[in-house]
């Protein structure tokens, strides 16, 4: 378990390189920072000095190893757009978008879970049928339209909640939370809905799937033998055993809710990293846009291996098995 | 080799390689870790014969017939089809004109056909494999007659296996089998999915193919009455070993290694010996594990007989009256029996 | 009133940095001269008038005379000395700072006693005044007590100045979190508070990109006033009770360019020649373009379809120059014919996406009216980063683009030296197509050294009428700044968009 | 040997099973009887599809829809249990009938421990507290032979064997002490060497707790060694009934006769074993009259139009013409 | 289900019947036949399909014809509002485009897109899969890896990047026709993932079947096994994923254009409409982005719900 976790870490610094690898690879074409820094007035000596300074001429492969041997000591650079070191900013910025994604996901998974065990237990009923279809309609459109839409009704119509922003937040530390306010709660309903609706479909259905699945399975014919309540079949034994694949989706979208956070933030003005890396690529800004990638890459990586610890907590075949078979 | 062996078998061992990832092993300082699902396995099949193999569950029978049809590498050993060393050829060329000769059916008549394709062209792969048959219209008629031989209508061939029973299907997998005209069919339980008047049908179809076709069987099973009925010889397994080889007449009516006279002992009884409650005696102690075997006689530690000799010293397959047995206590004389030379080859052909 | 009055607006930028040297942005300027002042500032309708400066001269061609206010204190207590504007001017000037451009003609600022400073040019410069309007005024003293300065800040540290100001302006800096939102509070010992009474307590300032969320949370009653507001918009807010819409031209003229310097052009299906040098093709363009649809369907009205490349407010603008050739799609499609491409052509057609009111829009419509004169336009909607990236100096990589340009001084000499005069290091540095007429460079050098007013407005409109008669460039349109906010605020717009919150009143 | 005298526990009276399809319901078991006394073991035979397992899972209300019983009454010690609203059946399961299926390795939950299981289950119907049950659970792990409970108990079914898990599977049966275990192939997954351990512990269970067993199996041995009396399926039909010498050893129908020729031996002749030819017919496919005519070696005329009824004949009761007693009329 | 509807024993089925007939008589009509929601699904799926390759013959304009457009008739309400006319049924957008026909344009459009997007990826992604799946270790490690790097590219960043390579390495002219084979490469490269660890999973269960094994006894190419025999029976549970993943793709594309990557803005598919429609949801000209909305929600809508069918038709065990 600790090699499989160290082993893990040794990947996540190789996806990581790989990530900024390619991230610097494709800088040459998310335009020219320059442009974005200087008015319009600046000389050309003056930008091609200001080019020079930032490196901008050197090949993709040398402003890449430039990044890593800073970073290696934690110095990701200063952002161009606002001259401030971009670990600070990162650092402000990740609360606000760890709160809304974890918020979504929570929000996602309890509503998602226990309308797909509905809809597993009663596959024909109407209710569930329509929870189905109506759920697809999520789905259906794409998440600035719903943010949107919602910010019309919410906002502007019923002004009950907050058309943008995060509201007033707490500090803690270096960690900002918007979740201790009243204010912040209310800020947060508008873009966790939007967010999680995607997830909350795709949630109800593997949950939904995996519950018929399971009730057909013999150790729960077994369970209704043995006569125990339909409670502790649903629960006990059914619920349980679809797990181990919503936690696999569920990780696997924490990511892609990550990465959905790009618009959602972008709608909502929500200041996380996703509306940062909007700005970033506006902007052109390097040193921001990489180290955000590298961020996301090693999110990713972790989120993996907590899912596979997860399994291990859930799943006491895997605990043996595992080991095994690690290097899968 | 005498010319009419087909098949010859040579101290044939396959481990597993079950060791957790280098990684792992590095931080805790552990090795590797291997089944020795075949420690030393030596046989030999004449042509047109029926050799079974019978044992516990997980003794290594499927994996002998594995490693003969090609699905495994042998970690050692050499395997003879026919004069040529299949283990020695490494073009894939020369290993399918073998392979050709030598068909298998599998246990499991629901796993062993792809669903999603009809039944003609199961049948048809070899043939088509093999560049036997290329005109389609012969290659229709060809299908037919297999199918016919194994009882089944050519008209089946149009559906998918999952119309068929469970039998049915396993004529299926023979018709497949007998395709390319093999002479060695290696057939690993084929009936112990299926219930006794089907298995009783198929038996009999084997036979009678046997017969006509003058084919060779690898038999498997672990029913022994399976065996009896249509065994010429007999090899007992135990834990990777062969531990008694005997002609089917003289296993059952004399079997000598404890091991033997323990499985002949728990097969249950349609007639209860006259006087005994029906009963039978729970074996104590189960199949011990392959990863670490017991040292010396493997049986051992379930044995009546076991003594100091058989804790440490691992018996060799020596000749006992007609038979061939691994034991001590066979060979001592502490089981009746005398004793053969004790250094004629462990080849029991 | 007992209760704090707070003014909440956004826009959909950010105040960057608070160190006014850093960035020429236009709006990090705008806002960070709420804070810092210059010596000369602009009022309502543009004029210059004093700031920290009472009053300034020409002493002789190369020799500008400024007399410095006095009791002007600094937030921080200091007062305002001589020795702070020459370290000022300095500072703006230094390697890393952005303004540096502006002030370079100046050689040397000499102190002559605590009340006037001496700024000494190499040769005549006639809008010396105008460029000091944007050199905010910091205080050595707190500069160099905190390591600041030098506006640089690429050595891998933040500049304290970034995040921290000490300026003499009518707002104190109270609480900045990047990006998010800005506090400031008034200052209460302001010199000017006397003649300029500064109603809001407090101004709060959100950053918004999404122009929808922006209209909506104005609307929710989240805000006070927005910036940007989208045209398409305008309609909708102005009929909602308790909003109303500010509307005045900019000066920033909306304009199409084409390249004239490459033998064969970039991306087009001529080859071997260069259409765009022919100016029946430059003409035929012009006249195929509907400015007036484009005024009234993309911009909604909020347009002054403009004949010119400055507009009305900039120094040099000239009315009767101002009339649009009228739009004739007939004689456009002959005279390409007459100019050899009776069935049009292809050409590659660069447009932004995120930099200016309905930009992409503009040029969507522009390829439509294109098209009814055969020309093939292969629109390419970037944003601004790739777009600027692509088609601006040093690459050029246009053949046809569309470009927003604001004379930062405010004066036609700008716009014609950036944008007409021959390419050279510090000439023609937006002069994406490449434009040459020595007849033109020579009237811009001539007009960079006349002092006097009137001889100098004469030869810019002579330099104008050429830059149209040559269609050198096709100018659409002036856009109009368009602000709104509820019924109870009162402000002042200001043309180039700046936004000076003394004037914010909230009833 | 078979205590027929006292009342019987289960008994089961013209049991119907369909399966309704896209074309009119099928019929997968068909008017089957029989009956349990306590304490007795039933042998339940027949090929595969036969409708064995259909007739135990019908016993306890757990016929998967779209099944359903579209016929006859069971009654267990004189109370009709097919009929009982889902609740009060759910007490009877586990708590009066227990159930122990073929596989091992899938009747127990992967992800709960074995002790969680058995506590669970002796919970439900038991009135007991945590620590009493957990007793209780160890007391049951013991019973069915498993070595170092205390130790086991908290192991999940993944780290026992498979002869172990069928033995785990047992004690959740026999949990709350449950008069009748319907038992369908117990062995099947098993070494004959386990399988020995199983029977013996079901003999027991019988013998000294009185308990009744529906045994179903496809194992000839086993129910020679096990049962006291064995009904034969055939097509969803019981077609013969009797003592379990009477069925081995003079099987009166020709189906139980080939059944019983076809059972490969390990003495006497070897060589071609006896073999019925032909498949037994799918649901949808069931011949008219006797379901087994097409295959039956000694079929009259009347067999191929109409069905017999389970009649006594002798020591057994047989569905087939060929016992059909003179006197009595013929009847559809 | 298998062991009740097949047609009966071997000598009931004289002769192979037609292959309509057997069509009409198959279980996955029938199952369609007894779900009307399928039914609606799939007319819808059948009008949105049929009007998709109607399009140049029923759309009332061509709007991809620029010389037709006219800016003065921009943002003109649907027909039945004040000031709506019958020229433009529907309305027309900010381009003064017929809403009705540019939905029509962009559905057929943004449908050629996300099939061959999901078509690519899938291919891909099956491929992966089944070579990681069938070889195992290294290889399988490999793809794996490549796999988590990919994930951590958000889908607009890896059109970013093969938009950038794509423009600096092809010449300009071809850039405007190429730019939907583009925004194809670029969908399909990020969603190959969701294919690709579906099947290696499934091909990892499905190798050790005992008919992957009859095959290689047989001496049967491994390519030929993995093709002929492991590919049919892992294709199965991805289906659902495609017809996910042609909504996703849609949509993503949406995003795209609004980075500059994607179609030219001059052909809007259904997502660039809504996003253009967006912008004028709040002024009140809700008609430019609602009908596409409408017409993609009713398009996902349905391509999903077949998806579930066809899962639960083909999925013995639901039955
Ligand atoms: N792929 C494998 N990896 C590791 N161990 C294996 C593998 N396959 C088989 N073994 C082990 O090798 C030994 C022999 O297995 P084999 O399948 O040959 O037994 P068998 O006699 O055929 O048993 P059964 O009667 O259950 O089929 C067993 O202990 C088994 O656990
Ligand atoms: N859920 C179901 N839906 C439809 N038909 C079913 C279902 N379960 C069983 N059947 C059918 O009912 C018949 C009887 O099945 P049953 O399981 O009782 O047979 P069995 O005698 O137990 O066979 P085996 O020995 O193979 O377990 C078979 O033809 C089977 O195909
Ligand atoms: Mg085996
Ligand atoms: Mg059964």
């Amino acid at each position: 378990m600790v090699a499989f976790t160290i082993q893990r870490l040794l990947q996540s610094v190789l996806v990581m390189l790989t990530v900024a690898l390619i991230a610097f690879a494709l800088f040459n074409y998310v335009g020219d920072p320059i442009s974005n820094i200087v008015g319009q007035d600046t000389t050309l000596a003056d930008r091609d000095h200001l080019r020079a300074e930032l490196g901008l001429n050197d090949s993709f492969i040398a402003q890449f190893a430039r990044f890593v041997s800073h970073a290696a000591q934690g110095n990701f650079g200063l952002s161009y757009q606002q001259a401030r070191p971009v670990s600070q900013i990162i650092l402000e910025k990740m609360p606000a978008t760890l709160e809304l994604s974890f918020t979504a996901a929570l929000l996602a998974l309890i509503v998602g879970v226990p309308m797909g065990i509905y809809a597993g237990l009663h596959r024909h009923s109407w209710v569930s049928q329509t929870m189905l279809t109506v759920s697809l309609i999520g789905v259906s459109l794409p998440t600035f339209l719903i943010g949107i839409l919602l910010i019309l009704i919410f906002a502007v119509v019923l002004g009950w909640l907050p058309s943008f922003g995060r509201g007033a937040v707490v500090h803690i530390g270096w960690w900002t939370t918007g979740l201790l306010t009243a204010e912040g709660l209310r800020a947060i309903i508008l873009p966790a809905i939007t967010l999680a609706l995607f997830q909350m479909t795709l949630i109800m259905r593997l949950v939904r799937a995996e519950m018929i699945e399971v009730l057909r399975t013999d150790y729960i014919k077994f369970a209704r033998a043995r006569g125990l309540t339909s409670r502790a079949i649903n629960f006990g034994h059914a619920l349980k055993n679809t797990l181990v694949p919503v936690i696999t989706i569920t990780g696997l979208q924490l990511g892609s809710i990550i990465a959905f956070a790009v618009i959602t933030e972008t709608v909502f003005q929500w200041p996380g990293m996703g509306l940062m890396f909007i700005q970033a690529v506006s902007f052109a800004d390097i040193p921001v846009m990489a180290t955000y990638l590298v961020l996301v890459g090693f999110f990713f990586v972790v989120i993996n291996l907590v899912v596979d610890l997860l399994y291990y907590v859930v799943d006491p075949r895997l605990r043996i098995e595992r080991e095994a078979s690690a290097n899968v | 080799m005498p010319d009419d062996t087909i098949l010859e078998v040579n101290d044939l061992q396959h481990h597993f390689d079950v060791s957790p990832p280098a990684l792992d092993r590095v931080l805790r300082g552990k090795g590797r870790v291997a089944v020795k699902a075949l420690d030393g396995v030596s046989f030999s099949i004449r042509r047109g014969e029926n050799f079974s193999l019978v044992g516990e569950s997980g003794c290594g029978k499927t994996t002998v017939a594995r490693c003969i049809v090609g699905l495994y590498r042998p970690s050692a050993g050499n395997i003879v089809f026919d004069g040529v060393d299949i283990g020695r050829l490494k073009q894939r060329n020369a290993m399918s004109r073998v392979r050709r000769r030598m068909q298998m059916v599998f246990q499991d008549p629901y796993a062993s056909l792809n669903p999603r394709w009809r039944v003609r062209k199961i049948v048809a792969e070899p043939l088509v494999t093999h560049r036997l048959v290329t005109d389609k219209a012969e290659l229709r008629t060809r299908v037919g007659e297999l199918l016919e031989q194994v009882r089944l209508s050519p008209a089946d061939g149009d559906k998918f296996p999952h119309e068929f029973s469970g039998g049915q299907r396993q004529r299926i997998s023979i018709a497949r089998a007998l395709a390319a005209h093999p002479d060695l069919l290696v057939c690993d339980e084929p009936t112990s999915a299926l219930d006794v008047s089907v298995q009783a049908q198929i038996l009999n179809l084997m036979k009678d193919l046997q017969r006509r076709l003058g084919l060779t069987y690898l038999f498997i099973s672990h029913n022994l009455a399976v065996i009896y009925q249509i065994s010429d010889r007999v090899g007992v397994m135990y834990l990777g070993r062969l531990v008694e080889v005997a002609t089917a007449d003289q296993l059952f009516s004399t079997p000598r290694h404890p091991y033997t006279q323990l499985l002949l002992e728990t097969i249950p009884r349609l007639d209860p010996p006259d006087g005994s409650s029906g009963e039978r005696e729970p074996v104590a102690g189960e199949v011990p594990n392959p990863i670490h075997p017991p040292p010396g006689c493997a049986f051992h530690p379930r044995c009546p007989l076991a003594n100091d000799r058989c804790r440490n010293e691992r018996p060799s397959l020596l000749i006992a009256d007609d038979a061939f047995v691994a034991c001590h206590a066979v060979h001592e004389g502490r089981l009746s029996s005398r004793l053969a030379e004790p250094h004629s080859p462990a080849r029991c052909d | 009133s007992g209760e704090a009055k707070t003014f909440r607006w956004a826009n959909d930028g950010d105040p960057t940095t608070m160190d006014p040297h850093a960035r020429s942005d236009g709006f990090v300027t705008s806002f960070d001269m709420n804070i810092y002042e210059p010596l000369i500032r602009r009022d309502r309708n543009l004029k210059l008038e004093p700031a920290l400066a009472t009053e300034w001269a020409s002493i002789n061609p190369t020799t500008w005379r400024i007399k410095l206010r006095q009791g002007v204190k600094f937030h921080d207590g200091t007062p305002l000395t001589v020795e702070d504007v020459v370290f000022s001017i300095q500072r703006a000037r230094d390697a890393g700072a952005d303004a540096t451009s502006q002030l370079a003609p100046v050689k040397e600022v000499k102190p002559i006693d605590d009340r006037t400073i001496d700024f000494i040019s190499d040769g005549p410069v006639p809008i010396l005044p105008n460029y000091l309007v944007s050199a905010a005024i910091m205080s050595k003293a707190w500069c160099d007590a905190h390591n600041t300065t030098s506006a640089a800040n690429h050595e891998g540290i933040e500049n304290y100045a970034t995040r921290n100001a000490n300026g003499t302006g009518p707002f104190i800096l109270k609480d900045r979190q990047p990006g998010v939102r800005t506090t400031l509070v008034r200052n209460p010992d302001w010199w000017g508070i006397k003649d300029q009474p500064i109603d809001p307590d407090e101004i709060v300032f959100t950053r918004i990109d999404n122009a929808a969320t922006r209209v909506a949370a104005l609307l929710s009653g989240e805000l006070d006033m927005v910036y940007n507001v989208p045209p398409q918009d305008i309609e909708r807010i102005r009929k909602t009770a308790g909003f109303k819409i500010w509307q005045a031209p900019e000066l920033r003229t909306i304009f199409l360019g084409m390249d004239q310097s490459r033998d064969e052009l970039l991306e087009s299906s001529v080859k071997g020649k260069n259409p765009f040098k022919d100016k029946r093709v430059r003409q035929a363009f012009y006249l195929a373009v509907d400015e007036d649809a484009i005024a009234s369907k993309v911009m909604r009205g909020l347009a002054h379809p403009t004949g010119l490349m400055v507009g009305p407010g900039v120094n040099g603008y000239d009315a009767t120059l101002d009339k649009r050739f009228p739009y004739d799609p007939r004689a456009a499609k002959k005279l390409l014919g007459e100019a050899g491409y009776p069935d049009g052509f292809e050409v590659g057609f660069d447009c932004p996406n995120d930099r200016y009111v309905n930009d992409q829009v503009i040029c969507q419509a522009v390829v439509a009216m294109l098209a009814k004169i055969g020309v093939k336009a292969n629109l390419l909607a970037q944003t601004k980063a790739k777009y600027f990236g692509k088609i601006n100096a040093p690459r050029f990589e246009t053949s046809f683009y569309l470009l927003g340009w604001t004379p930062g001084p405010i004066d036609a000499l700008n716009m014609l030296q950036n944008l007409t005069a021959t390419r050279t290091d510090t000439d023609g540095i937006y002069n994406n197509g490449g434009y040459s007429n020595p007849h033109l460079d020579k009237l811009i050098k001539k007009i960079q050294v006349e002092l006097d007013a009137e001889k100098r407005n004469e030869l810019i409109s002579e330099a104008l009428t050429i830059v149209k008669d040559d269609y050198v460039y096709i100018p659409l349109h002036q856009q109009m700044v368009v602000w709104a906010s509820r019924d109870n605020v009162d402000l002042a717009q200001y043309a180039t968009n700046d936004f000076p919150w003394r004037y914010v009143k909230l009833k | 040997m078979t205590p027929k005298n006292t009342e019987p526990l289960l008994r089961v009276e013209n049991l119907r099973v369909e399966v309704p399809s896209r074309r009119g319901a099928l019929t997968a078991v068909d008017d089957v009887s029989f009956d349990i006394a306590p304490g007795e073991v039933l042998g339940v035979v027949g090929e595969s599809g036969a409708g064995k397992s259909l007739t135990g899972a019908a016993i306890i209300g757990l016929l998967e829809p779209p099944l359903r019983i579209a016929g006859g009454s069971i009654t267990l010690s004189g109370r009709r249990i097919d009929t009982l609203p889902y609740e009060a059946m759910r007490r009877v399961r586990g708590k009066e009938i227990g159930v122990i299926f073929q596989d091992p390795l899938t009747s127990l939950n992967p992800l709960h421990t074995v002790g969680h299981q058995l506590v669970e289950t002796v919970r439900t119907h038991l009135d007991m507290g945590s620590v009493e049950a957990r007793g209780r659970a160890l007391s049951l792990l013991g019973e069915v032979g498993i070595a170092a409970a205390e130790e086991r108990i908290d192991h999940y079914p993944h780290q026992f064997s498979g002869g172990m898990r069928q033995r785990v599977v047992i004690a959740l049966a026999i949990a709350a002490s449950p008069r009748l275990i319907i038992a369908d192939e117990p062995t099947t997954a098993l070494d004959v060497s386990v399988q020995a351990q199983i029977i013996a512990l079901l003999k027991r269970l019988g013998r000294d707790h009185g308990t009744a067993i529906m045994l179903v199996t496809h194992d000839m041995g086993v129910i020679a060694e096990t049962a006291h009396r064995v009904a034969v399926m055939y097509a969803g039909r019981i077609v013969e009934i009797g003592s379990v010498r009477k069925i081995i050893d003079r099987p009166s129908h020709p189906y139980t006769a080939g059944l019983m020729a076809s059972i490969p031996r390990t003495s006497g002749p070897r060589g071609r074993l006896q073999q019925i030819d032909g498949t037994m017919p799918r649901l949808n496919a069931i011949p008219e009259g006797c379901p087994f005519n097409p295959r039956c070696p000694k079929r009259l005329s009347r067999c191929r139009h109409d069905r017999p009824d389970l009649i006594p004949s002798g020591d057994a009761d047989v569905a087939c013409w060929l016992y059909l007693p003179v006197s009595e009329p013929t009847h559809a | 289900m298998s062991e009740l509807t097949a047609s009966g024993t071997p000598a009931s089925v004289p002769e192979r019947p037609q292959r309509w007939m057997r069509f009409v008589d198959s279980d996955l009509l029938w199952s369609f036949s007894r779900s009307p929601v399928t039914m609606v699904a799939a007319v819808i799926a059948l009008v949105i399909i049929g009007a998709a390759l109607l399009t140049p013959l029923i759309a009332p304009q061509d709007p991809y014809d620029l010389a037709s457009l006219s800016l003065l008739d921009a943002t003109a309400p649907p027909a039945w509002l004040k000031d709506g006319s019958w020229n433009y049924p529907l309305g027309t957008d900010n381009q003064g485009r017929d809403v009705l026909s540019a939905v029509l344009y962009g559905t057929r459009l943004s449908l050629l897109l996300g099939c061959s997007a999901v078509i690519l990826s899938f291919l891909l992604g099956v491929t992966l899969g089944l070579i990681a799946g069938w070889r195992g270790g290294i290889v399988d490690a490999l793809i794996m890896r490549v796999a988590d790097v990919q994930l951590s590219f958000p889908a607009i960043l890896i059109a970013l990047l093969i938009d950038g390579v794509v423009r600096s390495v092809l010449p300009r002219q071809v850039q405007t026709e190429i730019s939907l084979y583009v925004t194809v490469l670029a969908i399909a490269l990020s969603y190959w993932v969701h294919f690709a660890r579906t099947v290696r999973g499934s091909t990892m269960v499905e190798r050790n079947k005992e008919y992957i094994q009859a095959a290689r006894v047989i001496g049967v190419h491994p390519a030929r096994i993995v093709v002929g025999h492991l590919l049919p029976n892992v294709v199965g549970p991805i289906l659902v994923i495609a017809t996910i993943n042609l909504a996703t793709a849609i949509l993503t594309e949406a995003t795209l254009s609004f980075l500059g990557v994607g179609l030219p803005p001059t052909e809007p598919s259904l997502g660039t409409l809504i996003r253009i429609g967006n912008d004028y949801l709040l002024s009140g000209d809700w008609w430019i982005s609602i009908f596409p909305g409408i017409a993609l929600a009713l398009l996902i809508l349905s391509v999903n719900l077949l998806g579930d069918w066809l899962r639960d038709a083909f999925n013995p065990k639901l039955r």
